[in-house]
């Protein structure tokens, strides 16, 4: 029961911190409701029993990503006409077509997967926990650990390059 | 920097250090700490101290001012209000009804002695801490302006020696 | 009463413990802080605040600094944004509380046959959960910079933001060469390792195994940037008088500045409390491991009452040295007043004597020793903390503020890569080690 | 109720999708070069959720890993969006995606 209520609140969170991001005319709001959500997501994979994933959502999407993008709004002086809301003609039509696209696709989903299909899988211990997960990486996944770091120094130089005035 | 500076740790160190000594002294010996603490003790201030203003008297304990207003036209911050009245004495023309000075408006500029030509009014009341609870209480009357004054510094009253100019036009051979 | 709920109650004052503790530090680090910067400067500092005549040196001026705060009118700017303006210092202020949870107080004692922790919460992830908290911190000053419509707050928030997101970085790799070096993430498990002594190529040194013994390069480095990740000087450039006025806080008046003051001591007590848990063997006592603690209550009362009697001396001789030294400064004070505390000083030092001599006439009931034990670790944690409150007040009235681009340089330039080279070092010598 | 308790697998796989739905409504509707950038963090964060979620169902490992790739790899994509965001606002002083179509033949 405790599980059920955690997961509806935090979903319940989640979607309408969603919602707030997509419908806020300041990127300032919707950015801060994103953080939210992103606590909220964080909550989910701790009741998935992935608490490293968990402390990283917070620590990179929230506490970096996130900064950095509101650093950037804020940084760039935004005019007052830049702030547009949201259109609401292109906002209910494409809300639509995914509501729509839910009703179909989403009873078919259920027919093919059952809501009993899946069970959650009896865990080892400390699945999803800072060691498991590093020892995955580094046996398994080490080539594309590897070829990963690589695309962050691509993402530092590049980014370098393109916002820099003067090189 | 030299490389040792550039550092910073070294340094901040030393800072550390010097700090800390200090802490230890005045820790340890609290007595020579060179402090005055404050509304008790007071410190000695120069004789030449331009403080509060006091009106002078003549001998007969009237006001020395005629009220001419030189002095509340001389003054930058307008704090001097003046208002004139006929005089008992025949050979005085007026004296002040009322003479108020604003002290929160005083700049403490001067002009106002320097401005008077009977040598009515000076800042030479040693008193630095002029601070009141009300705004009234810091606007200072014609009585408090006479008769509160600082009794060792009027007898022991020096004028300022007159300026001796060593070149320029005013220059003496 | 069963087990689980003994842990619930356990863990719920814990919580409560844990969340108090840098709140009951607040008004002791501001005290300090004053009185620090002031025989620092040779000045006598705060000493004028009084109840019926008692100043307790200054202690009182906290109280008088609630109340006016809590008196004075309580502004929101026109043009401000109403709800993140309100939203910013509860922000600040609940994330400044919160890391505190995985900080051990002491070893987990038995009594009665049950656990009792001094732990709030043991995550699996450990000192990430400090790592990703203390993350979430700069939303406060980049909240209340944005949202008061500022000029000078809003340079003053980007400019603490940037600097804390750049401190974050050696900061965190500080902390790896720590877990690299004790094979483990979570807070408990790296203070216990803390308790033995020293081995290097199989020789026992006459060292704690302390962080500050093992990795001194990352203890330097985490405690660099605990003070800008704090705001403090010299990397207090987010409220650079001199040129941003008072930086993001600039619009808070009343209550809310005093939650962000409170917010920004409550931060240092929290760095003060991880450096000493992550570096220097947080409750443990050098040279004495638990279970040494545990089995000998002899040596635990030895340590508590040597203890009592140095320190009760030393605060009675300062406090009768300022009993004497009084020029008629303290006009108004209460002669008495010295004289009692340093009377209670003398007398802590005193009743400590007299347990100490009759010590081995003591016999011990049976919960005794793991309760003596817990108390030796939580007054060595304390002692620990306040010494690194005493560095932070003693860095400030040191150092001057950095300059913006100095300060850059040194996170991303000069700690960045001494943090990295020490990750490799350590991983190095942890390879030959093996 | 029986549709919403207990909580399986399959509330979390609808929840992704909605909120991958959020974020493809808001790439589809907002201008602002900043709500999309983070309406693309939502999609992302929507198969994040899935990939957690399998991980879960299958009691193993590699979906995590998936997720910490995934958040490395939104971690490049915003520091990079950024830099072209704040160079393209030098060149146009607007954050409107419309404006920005200067590639267009």
């Amino acid at each position: 029961m405790l599980e059920a209520v955690v997961f509806y609140i935090l979903a319940g969170v989640l979607v309408a911190m969603g919602l707030m991001v997509i419908t806020r005319t300041n990127p300032i709001a919707s950015a801060l409701s994103m953080v939210v959500a992103f606590v909220a997501l964080a909550g989910l994979y701790a009741t998935l029993s992935a608490s490293l994933l968990a402390i990283i959502q917070i620590l990179v999407y929230a506490g970096g990503i996130m900064v950095l993008m509101i650093f950037v709004i804020m940084l760039l002086n935004l005019h007052p006409e830049d702030l547009k809301p949201m259109r609401a003609r292109a906002g209910a039509v494409s809300l639509a077509i995914l509501a729509v696209l839910g009703f179909v696709l989403g009873p078919i989903f259920l027919k093919v997967f059952p809501s009993g299909q899946w069970k959650m899988a009896t865990l080892f211990p400390d699945f999803g926990s800072i060691f498991t997960v590093g020892e995955k990486i580094f046996s398994d996944y080490l080539f594309p650990f590897e070829v990963l770091s690589l695309l962050l120094l691509a993402a530092v130089v590049g980014a370098l390059v393109l916002s820099k005035r003067k090189l | 920097m030299t490389g040792a500076q550039k550092l910073y740790l070294p340094e901040v160190l030393k800072g550390l250090a010097v700090t800390m000594g200090h802490a230890l002294k005045n820790l340890l010996n609290p007595k020579g700490m060179p402090v005055i603490s404050f509304p008790e003790e007071k410190k000695d201030l120069p004789p030449t101290t331009r403080g509060r203003h006091r009106l002078m008297k003549r001998e007969d304990e009237t006001p020395r001012c005629t009220a001419c207003m030189l002095c509340a036209t001389a003054c930058p911050a307008e704090c001097i209000h003046i208002l004139a009245a006929e005089s008992a004495d025949p050979d005085v023309e007026k004296v002040p009804q009322k003479f108020d000075i604003d002290m929160l408006r005083c700049v403490f500029c001067g002009f106002c002695v320097d401005a008077c030509p009977l040598d009515a009014i000076r800042m030479d009341v040693p008193e630095i801490d002029l601070a009141g609870y009300t705004r009234e209480s810091l606007v200072y009357g014609k009585e408090f302006l006479m008769n509160h004054d600082n009794k060792d510094i009027v007898a022991n009253y020096n004028p300022p020696r007159p300026v001796v100019w060593t070149h320029g036009p005013h220059a003496k051979p | 009463m069963d087990s689980q709920t003994f842990t619930l109650i356990n863990i719920t004052a814990m919580t409560v413990v844990m969340w108090l503790t840098p709140l009951q530090f607040i008004p002791f680090f501001i005290w300090l802080e004053r009185k620090g910067s002031a025989i620092i400067q040779d000045r006598l500092g705060p000493n004028r605040a009084e109840i019926f005549g008692i100043r307790l040196f200054g202690l009182i001026h906290n109280f008088a600094d609630v109340v006016k705060l809590l008196m004075k009118e309580n502004i929101t700017p026109s043009s401000a944004n109403a709800f993140y303006y309100l939203l910013a210092p509860f922000w600040a202020m609940t994330v400044s509380l919160l890391p505190l949870l995985v900080v051990p107080l002491a070893a987990p004692i038995d009594i009665a046959g049950h656990t009792v922790r001094f732990q709030a919460a043991n995550f699996g992830v450990g000192i990430l959960y400090v790592l990703s908290i203390t993350s979430m911190g700069v939303f406060g000053v980049i909240l209340a910079g944005w949202a008061s419509n500022n000029k000078f707050s809003l340079l003053g928030g980007l400019r603490s933001s940037a600097q804390m997101i750049s401190y974050e970085l050696s900061m965190g790799l500080a902390v790896v060469g720590l877990l690299m070096v004790y094979q483990g993430v979570k807070v408990d498990g790296i203070v216990e390792s803390q308790g033995s002594l020293l081995t290097f190529n199989g020789h026992t040194l006459p060292l704690p195994n302390w962080g500050i013994f093992l990795q001194p390069v990352g203890f330097f480095l985490f405690l660099v940037a605990s003070f800008a990740e704090t705001n403090r000087n010299p990397f207090d450039l987010a409220e650079g008088e001199s040129e941003l006025v008072a930086g993001y806080h600039i619009e808070y008046s009343s209550v809310k500045f005093a939650l962000f003051f409170m917010a920004e001591y409550s931060n240092m007590v929290v760095s003060a409390f991880l450096v000493s848990t992550l570096f220097l063997g947080g409750y443990q006592v050098p040279f004495a491991s638990t279970e040494t603690l545990v089995q000998k209550p002899q040596v635990t009362l030895f340590i508590l009452c040597f203890m009592g009697i140095t320190w009760g001396l030393a605060v009675g001789y300062l406090l009768y040295i300022y009993a004497q030294q009084q020029k008629p400064l303290y006009s108004g004070m209460k002669r008495w007043e010295p004289f009692i505390l340093s009377g209670a000083g003398l007398g802590l030092a005193v009743g400590s004597l007299a347990i100490l001599a009759f010590s081995s006439a003591i016999t011990f009931p049976p919960w005794a020793p793991a309760v003596l034990a817990a108390l030796l670790q939580m007054i060595c944690l304390l002692t620990k903390v306040v010494f690194f409150c005493w560095l932070f007040v003693w860095v400030r009235w040191t150092m001057p503020r950095f300059r913006y681009d100095q300060l850059m340089n040194l996170g991303w330039k000069l700690m960045l890569p001494v943090a990295l080279l020490n990750l490799l070092v350590t991983g190095v010598v942890l390879l030959i080690q093996k | 109720m029986d549709l919403l308790y207990p909580v399986t697998p399959t509330h979390y796989l609808v929840l992704s999708a909605v909120l991958f739905g959020i974020g493809v409504a808001g790439v589809l509707s907002r201008r602002n070069v900043f709500i999309a950038l983070m309406s693309l963090e939502l999609m992302l964060n929507a198969v994040n959720l899935s990939f957690v979620t399998f991980s879960r169902i299958n009691g193993d490992l590699t979906g995590h890993v998936f997720v910490l790739f995934v958040v490395a790899v939104a971690a490049a994509e915003a520091c990079v969006g950024l830099a072209i965001v704040i160079a393209l606002f030098r060149l146009k002083e607007t954050v409107d995606l419309d404006l920005f179509k200067s590639l267009k033949g």
